[in-house]
């Protein structure tokens, strides 16, 4: 076992210690005691000790592996390779510990015994095997029904959060559109064929419980279209302070409806005269406040779908950018056929038109929304902008002639060609 | 052995949904914290389960996971699920169950926590731990900010729900972008060319195409093979690095961390927000990151002492107003604050007189 | 012949300061509007002046001026002056003065008004009188339009002030970039390279570089001296031709109006904002152009009918969404109003689900 | 003259109309009735008859004349040489009628008798003579103390509003600044030697009059930094509906103190509680909302001054821009030093890196507001920024990181170097 002053430090405070925990697994590992030593020089030299992964993975996948090597594998040996595999989780992340059991047992069998429960895109984590345990220990994944993640520029494991499994807002089945998709898209989520990499995250409704807007290309959020459900009575209980505001997630006792509520709906669409409380649900933006606030007295509407939003990623190369609304409303039902036609239709264009690393977001910016709009056969839509342009610089095409020509306006929405 | 199998995809959810969730799949009508940690979803048709949120390091052994299974098994039915942020949870379908698992978790200094108005566990990245990237560790400043934070974890006494992230590089898988408080590794060094090994690993366009700014050029002298870097309009991203490994950028001593606060996801009131630079530059300072955790802490006191009930930590800072935030939070405001990059730049001008002294 | 007098600058305005105003300069308490075009401000020596603020064309002849020289003769002790949009303010000492004044200015055709929650004068530009680059003509237009919204002149009926403005191509002279309701010259047809002008009238670098969008390049045929458009890449802002008259992009049929609306310049409430494409073209159809006014009268009357007291026009759209905007004024949503202009697209991206159906 | 059957029907509706007054100019014109004739054209071709102007002016001068010239000069001669004479006006545009009368003399002795009172930018424009008419025109303006505007490359005719000459509100004296400014920059007004044109706005407080934040790169902007003057009675006398709402400008009877005023406040640091209007003046951000409705009960603070921001500018080249606060407070006292200095600085910067045609606003987006405020000795301010960045792509100096190694952290407050 190396000497490991720095990290011991982190073995004490309240929070678990992956210190203490990596500990258990060094005392089994040998290349995870390199681990543990490699990291406390990176703790004393402030700087990492991982080198640029070569290209390695498992037969016929050009995914799924992240090749890690170690810069100092003189000293620790243990770390000189030390890959990852991506497991792709199941959704929303729910477990039987029988399977959980199994998938430690392989990793025991083939890696470090170190995980990440789970990465950020949402696999399953192994962190560190050596390239000749790749193949075995893909068969044994599999053989338990296991595949892997995506990596590179691949479509990457769709993720979603709980919804209809215990969340009483989920618009869709945001647990079988994972499912499904997933399974659409697995050629691939596993040879990265598209300019660069493309997520999709799915949540059940404007709350975004899996960050989808933010951290997916393809952000699928639910919503409901007609009025907001009231329960007069149990709003009734809310300002009387039996029902506890925001289902007892706050230290505050009890609600007024007038200044947390009506005054905090950003529509100002409500109205509440003591007794009872009016939704004018037609300027209603779902933004979600009121219904979080009294769960038991407000329920979304029943018809329902989802968003789709396009194009968010973190700030390489570019700058970050969240998603833009492209179809402010599509129904959700299984087998989701038009959601997959449209992952599909986009991922043509962006292929197509796409530069080496660079997002579909990052490409909308670059060719404009009305390329994508077009190639994917979908109209523009006030709700797809936040705001209309402010620069008068705007192009017209022979289509929007040809269509003012048959008297039809400059009007895009009837002037409309694919 | 058997058939390869291949693209077979995850294991349908299907089989791994506890039985009181598979029953009422669909059909949940509203739930209750009946206090931090533990959830109440009652169903239409009556039933009701209990999900117990635990904390977990994240980076974690095979034996912590088969730890919570055996948990999962004495408590839970043999099923448990992993939150979005990383947190366990434990189904329990009567209340009085509640203290046994109590127990077991304490002994396994498992705390409980974080939901509602708290702080929840931190998203976060590989650091030291796994990445060729950094400019800071990952799990060992979450361990320590959490340690920090440890009583708003298992409480509900914000305003609202604060979310922090941790990203060891600007790649920002922890996708920081979006976060109320960021926390952002980030080297200061422009990348040194290793000219002998360049040739050999990297591609030049890629590497050149690479650069946001255009910071990387061929390198005049052709023989060379290389490129070279015009330091001045550098700003450190690592991306070149990312595309060719002759090309490091790291500084012991200049790398280092960044604070930015007040993004969100939600819809929730006001619309999802990107996270904006509070300070530029901590130092990096293993292994318990003092400065981070007391800049950390400094920004949580001051949010939870002035927000409104219900604002999150952007939606506070809007309300009074940047120019008071770095006030009251006693944040020097630096050239760095002011950005200078190319379009995005054009959208964060004062263009008005709305400003206080 | 006196020696040349050059670089003495404006008169100094003191000479022309009305006695009154001279007299309390600096001193003024308050104001109020009497009547629609009528302002008293008082003294803090208890002073007060009359001011009566009256529309004119703008475009004038020496006789126009003179004539409003005699009114001011007649009734403002020979001084008077004209507003930051154009209109003559005259000044009484006393209230009583005030119907002579009155009659002398409805014998010329002048109109009182535009103050307070009004409709004032149409900032605007030259147009066909006088330009060489305009889509449509300024005073044409501006005429028809105000002859039209002439009711809201000469009262206080609307829910905020109301400011229009008319510009007659992209350099906006008008600085129809923050105005409530803004009329904007479009051309619609990238420029034809006159190339036997173009190698003895311009520059070919300067010629290039005035291209926002990249879309000029050197001729292919190097003997020629000339250049060429990439016509997908041009938005017709005329820029190219501002700096090479070999490059003209007119064409009768296919130029027209583009409105925008929502804009504003003071602080109150709101900050200053910039105006936002509502309709992108409408025919340009002298004299009267029938359909830019009635699509003006739509919206100031879908204003005037929806919005809150103190509002002005983007403050209303804000607050109703832009989707509403678009339904109650039945303008149909168009590629042209989703910007695709580089960094400023970004900005107005909708990433939220902050929308309405 | 001419036939104008399409100009005709502009003659009629209750709006001047400007073209029976170009009629009666036209009427002792000929070249004035060739442009009715041209104009007339353009009504019937759709089309502009003016072309490029050329190079035209007074001696030593290089800008204050426009040229243009008609591409019809067969038909109307009249119009062959039409050059506009920009005529710098005097601050608020005051006047007295024999100063004016002067001006109508030497326009119907040198020009078109037509012009406009006034152009877009400020200047009295005398539009449409010949270019042997110029320097005359020209000896005869100076004659009598007039001088011309700028165009071009130059400093333009600086504007202000009425500020203290009518004005309660005025925080500064605008039209002695405007004046001393004008006088300061007469060699900039007249020689084109900057990338492209450079103008200054000045309004006398937030409500801005003369649209400096969006017409003038560099906007002066009033601004007090004490607290509002509330005088109580006349806040009753509000409520009561005894004083009408915004001194009378509207059709509303009286005002609801709480929402009209205080609700409405963007920064919300007013209350009233029916007798009493109490305001956290520290958190006021100017806007001026409640003193415009109620300005015979608040009026602003005492220690005045003005913000100075810059930038704004129409479309060209890259999208229209308004100004951005660089410095939030200066004193404004005559001669107005301060002023001359920061403004001298700036364009000095600007002259150094700008090009051909891009305005300082643009300048700045592309060098970066650290290489402006660093140039011009002006420190970082939270004031200066809308929000800080979003994306983590700034850089560091040598001198922030010698402040650094001098202990002074980061800070470039503190290592702040010229
Ligand atoms: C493992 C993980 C971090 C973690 O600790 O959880 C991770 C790790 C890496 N990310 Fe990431 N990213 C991970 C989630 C993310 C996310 C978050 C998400 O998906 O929700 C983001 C932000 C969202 C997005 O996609 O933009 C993210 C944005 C990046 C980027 C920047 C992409 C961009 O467009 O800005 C890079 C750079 C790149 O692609 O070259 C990157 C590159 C990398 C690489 C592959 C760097 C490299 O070239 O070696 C890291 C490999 C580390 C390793 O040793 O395995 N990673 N990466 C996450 C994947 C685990 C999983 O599959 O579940
Ligand atoms: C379990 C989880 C989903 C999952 O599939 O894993 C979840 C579960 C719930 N979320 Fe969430 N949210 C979860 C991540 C998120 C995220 C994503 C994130 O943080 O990365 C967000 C967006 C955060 C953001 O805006 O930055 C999120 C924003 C919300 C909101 C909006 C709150 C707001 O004021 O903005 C609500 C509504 C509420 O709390 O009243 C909500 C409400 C809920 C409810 C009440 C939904 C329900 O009726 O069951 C669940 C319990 C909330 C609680 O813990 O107080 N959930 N929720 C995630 C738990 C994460 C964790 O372990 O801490
Ligand atoms: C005379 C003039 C200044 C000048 O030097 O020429 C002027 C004079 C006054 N303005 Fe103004 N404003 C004048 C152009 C402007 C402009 C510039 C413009 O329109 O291009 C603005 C900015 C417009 C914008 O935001 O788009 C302007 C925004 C205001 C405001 C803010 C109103 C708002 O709700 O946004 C006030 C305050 C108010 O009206 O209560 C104001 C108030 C005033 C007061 C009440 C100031 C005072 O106490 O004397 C004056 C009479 C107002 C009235 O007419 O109702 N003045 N005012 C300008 C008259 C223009 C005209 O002939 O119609
Ligand atoms: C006369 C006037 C319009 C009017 O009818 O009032 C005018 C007329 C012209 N402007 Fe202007 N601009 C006039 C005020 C403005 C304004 C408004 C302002 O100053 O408040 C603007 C917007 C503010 C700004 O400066 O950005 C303006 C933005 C432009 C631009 C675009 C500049 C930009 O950065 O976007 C151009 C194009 C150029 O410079 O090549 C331009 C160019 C022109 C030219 C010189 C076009 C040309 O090359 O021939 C026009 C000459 C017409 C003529 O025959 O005299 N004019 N121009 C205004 C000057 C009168 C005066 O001196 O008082
Ligand atoms: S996103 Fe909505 S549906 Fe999904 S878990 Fe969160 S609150 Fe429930
Ligand atoms: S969901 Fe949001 S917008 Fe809709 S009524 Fe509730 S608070 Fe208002
Ligand atoms: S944020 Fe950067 S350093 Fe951290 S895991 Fe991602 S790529 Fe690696
Ligand atoms: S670190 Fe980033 S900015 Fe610097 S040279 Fe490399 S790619 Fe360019
Ligand atoms: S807006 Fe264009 S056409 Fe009109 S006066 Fe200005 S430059 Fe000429
Ligand atoms: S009109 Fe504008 S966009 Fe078109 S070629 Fe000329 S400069 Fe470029
Ligand atoms: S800008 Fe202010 S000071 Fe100047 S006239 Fe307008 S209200 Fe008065
Ligand atoms: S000036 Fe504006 S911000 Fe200040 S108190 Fe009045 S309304 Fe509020």
């Amino acid at each position: 076992m190396h000497k490991t002053p720095l990290l011991d430090q982190l073995e004490s405070g309240p929070w678990p210690s992956f210190v203490t925990d990596l500990k258990r697994a060094a005392a089994k590992k040998p290349q995870t005691a390199d681990l543990l030593g490699l990291l406390e020089r990176s703790y004393v030299d402030k700087i990492t000790h991982w080198k640029h992964g070569g290209i390695v993975g498992v037969l016929g996948y050009g995914s799924g592996i992240i090749g890690r090597y170690t810069d100092l594998p003189d000293e620790f040996p243990g770390c000189e390779h030390f890959h990852t595999i991506r497991v792709n989780h199941p959704s929303a992340w729910m477990y039987t510990t029988k399977a959980l059991r199994e998938l430690m047992d392989i990793w025991d069998e083939h890696g470090s015994s170190v995980l990440n429960m789970h990465g950020s895109t949402g696999d399953i984590i192994f962190l560190g095997t050596r390239t000749e345990e790749l193949e075995p220990c893909f068969a044994k994944l599999t053989e338990k029904g296991w595949d892997l993640g995506g990596s590179g520029s691949a479509f990457r494991s769709p993720s979603c959060c709980i919804g209809p499994a215990r969340c009483e807002w989920a618009m869709y089945d945001t647990l079988e559109a994972c499912y499904e998709l997933t399974q659409e898209f697995q050629f691939d989520l596993h040879r990265p064929s598209y300019p660069y990499k493309y997520k999709l995250k799915l949540s059940g409704c404007p709350n975004d419980c899996v960050a989808a807007v933010a951290r997916a290309d393809c952000s699928v959020i639910g919503v409901w279209k007609d009025d907001i459900r009231i329960d007069q009575s149990a709003v009734q209980a809310y300002a009387g302070g039996e029902l506890k505001p925001r289902g007892g997630a706050t230290k505050y006792d009890k609600l007024d409806i007038q200044k947390d509520v009506v005054e905090l709906c950003p529509t100002q669409c409500m109205s509440w005269d003591g007794k009872t409380l009016k939704i004018n649900n037609r300027e209603c933006n779902h933004c979600m406040h009121c219904i979080n606030l009294m769960p038991q007295a407000l329920r979304p509407g029943t018809e329902r779908g989802a968003a789709f939003l396009l194009g968010s990623h973190a700030p390489i190369l570019e700058g970050a950018q969240l998603s833009w609304v492209i179809v402010p409303f599509m129904e959700m039902e299984k087998p989701f056929d038009n959601l997959k036609e449209l992952m599909s239709n986009i991922a043509e264009w962006w292929s197509e038109h796409g530069k080496n690393r660079e997002r579909v977001g990052e490409l909308i910016l670059r060719l404009g929304m009305r390329s994508l709009l077009e190639a994917i056969g979908v109209e523009p839509a006030p709700q797809q902008v936040r705001i209309p342009r402010a620069n008068p610089f705007f192009f017209w095409y022979q289509s929007d002639f040809d269509a003012e020509a048959k008297g039809r306006r400059y009007d895009t929405r009837q002037g409309f060609v694919r | 052995m058997t058939e390869r199998k291949t693209d077979i995809g995850p294991p349908h959810y299907g089989q791994f949904l506890h039985p009181v969730i598979k029953a009422n799949y669909g059909k949940w009508k509203y739930h209750e914290i009946i206090e931090p940690g533990v959830l109440l979803h009652v169903s239409e048709t009556g039933d009701k389960i209990y999900s117990v949120r635990v904390g977990s390091p994240r980076l974690v052994s095979t034996d912590f996971v088969r730890e919570a299974c055996d948990i999962a098994d004495k408590h839970s039915q043999g099923y448990f699920r992993f939150t979005s942020r990383h947190n366990m949870e434990f189904f329990l379908t009567d209340l009085a169950q509640l203290p046994a698992l109590k127990a077991d978790l304490a002994a396994k200094g498992l705390p409980i926590g974080g939901t509602g108005h708290s702080v929840t566990s931190i998203v976060h990245t590989q650091g030291w731990v796994h990445c060729h990237t950094p400019a800071i560790d990952a799990s060992g400043i979450v361990k320590a900010v959490m340690d920090d934070l440890f009583e708003y974890f298992g409480s509900h006494e914000l305003p609202a729900q604060v979310r922090l992230a941790l990203a060891c590089c600007l790649n920002m898988c922890g996708a920081v972008h979006c976060s109320d408080i960021a926390i952002c590794g980030v080297h200061r060094t422009p990348p040194k060319v290793l000219h002998d090994k360049l040739r050999h690993l990297c591609e030049i366009p890629t590497t050149i195409a690479s650069c946001p700014t255009g910071a990387i050029r061929p390198h005049p002298d052709k023989s060379l093979k290389s490129v070279i870097v015009n330091e001045e309009r550098c700003m450190y991203c690592g991306n070149c690095y990312t595309m060719c490994p002759a090309m490091p950028c790291f500084d012991a001593e200049k790398g280092g961390i960044a604070i930015l606060v007040g993004g969100k996801v939600s819809n929730s009131k006001t619309p999802p927000a990107f996270s904006r630079l509070a300070i530029p530059w901590i130092p990096n300072n293993p292994p318990r990151w003092p400065e981070v955790v007391a800049a950390i802490r400094k920004i949580l006191t001051k949010y939870a002492e002035g927000a409104n009930k219900w604002e999150r930590v952007g939606e506070w800072i809007e309300r009074i107003g940047w120019e008071r935030f770095f006030e009251v939070c006693d944040i020097p405001f630096t050239f760095q604050h002011i950005d200078d990059y190319k379009f995005q730049a054009y959208d964060t001008y004062r263009t008005s007189m709305h400003f206080k002294f």
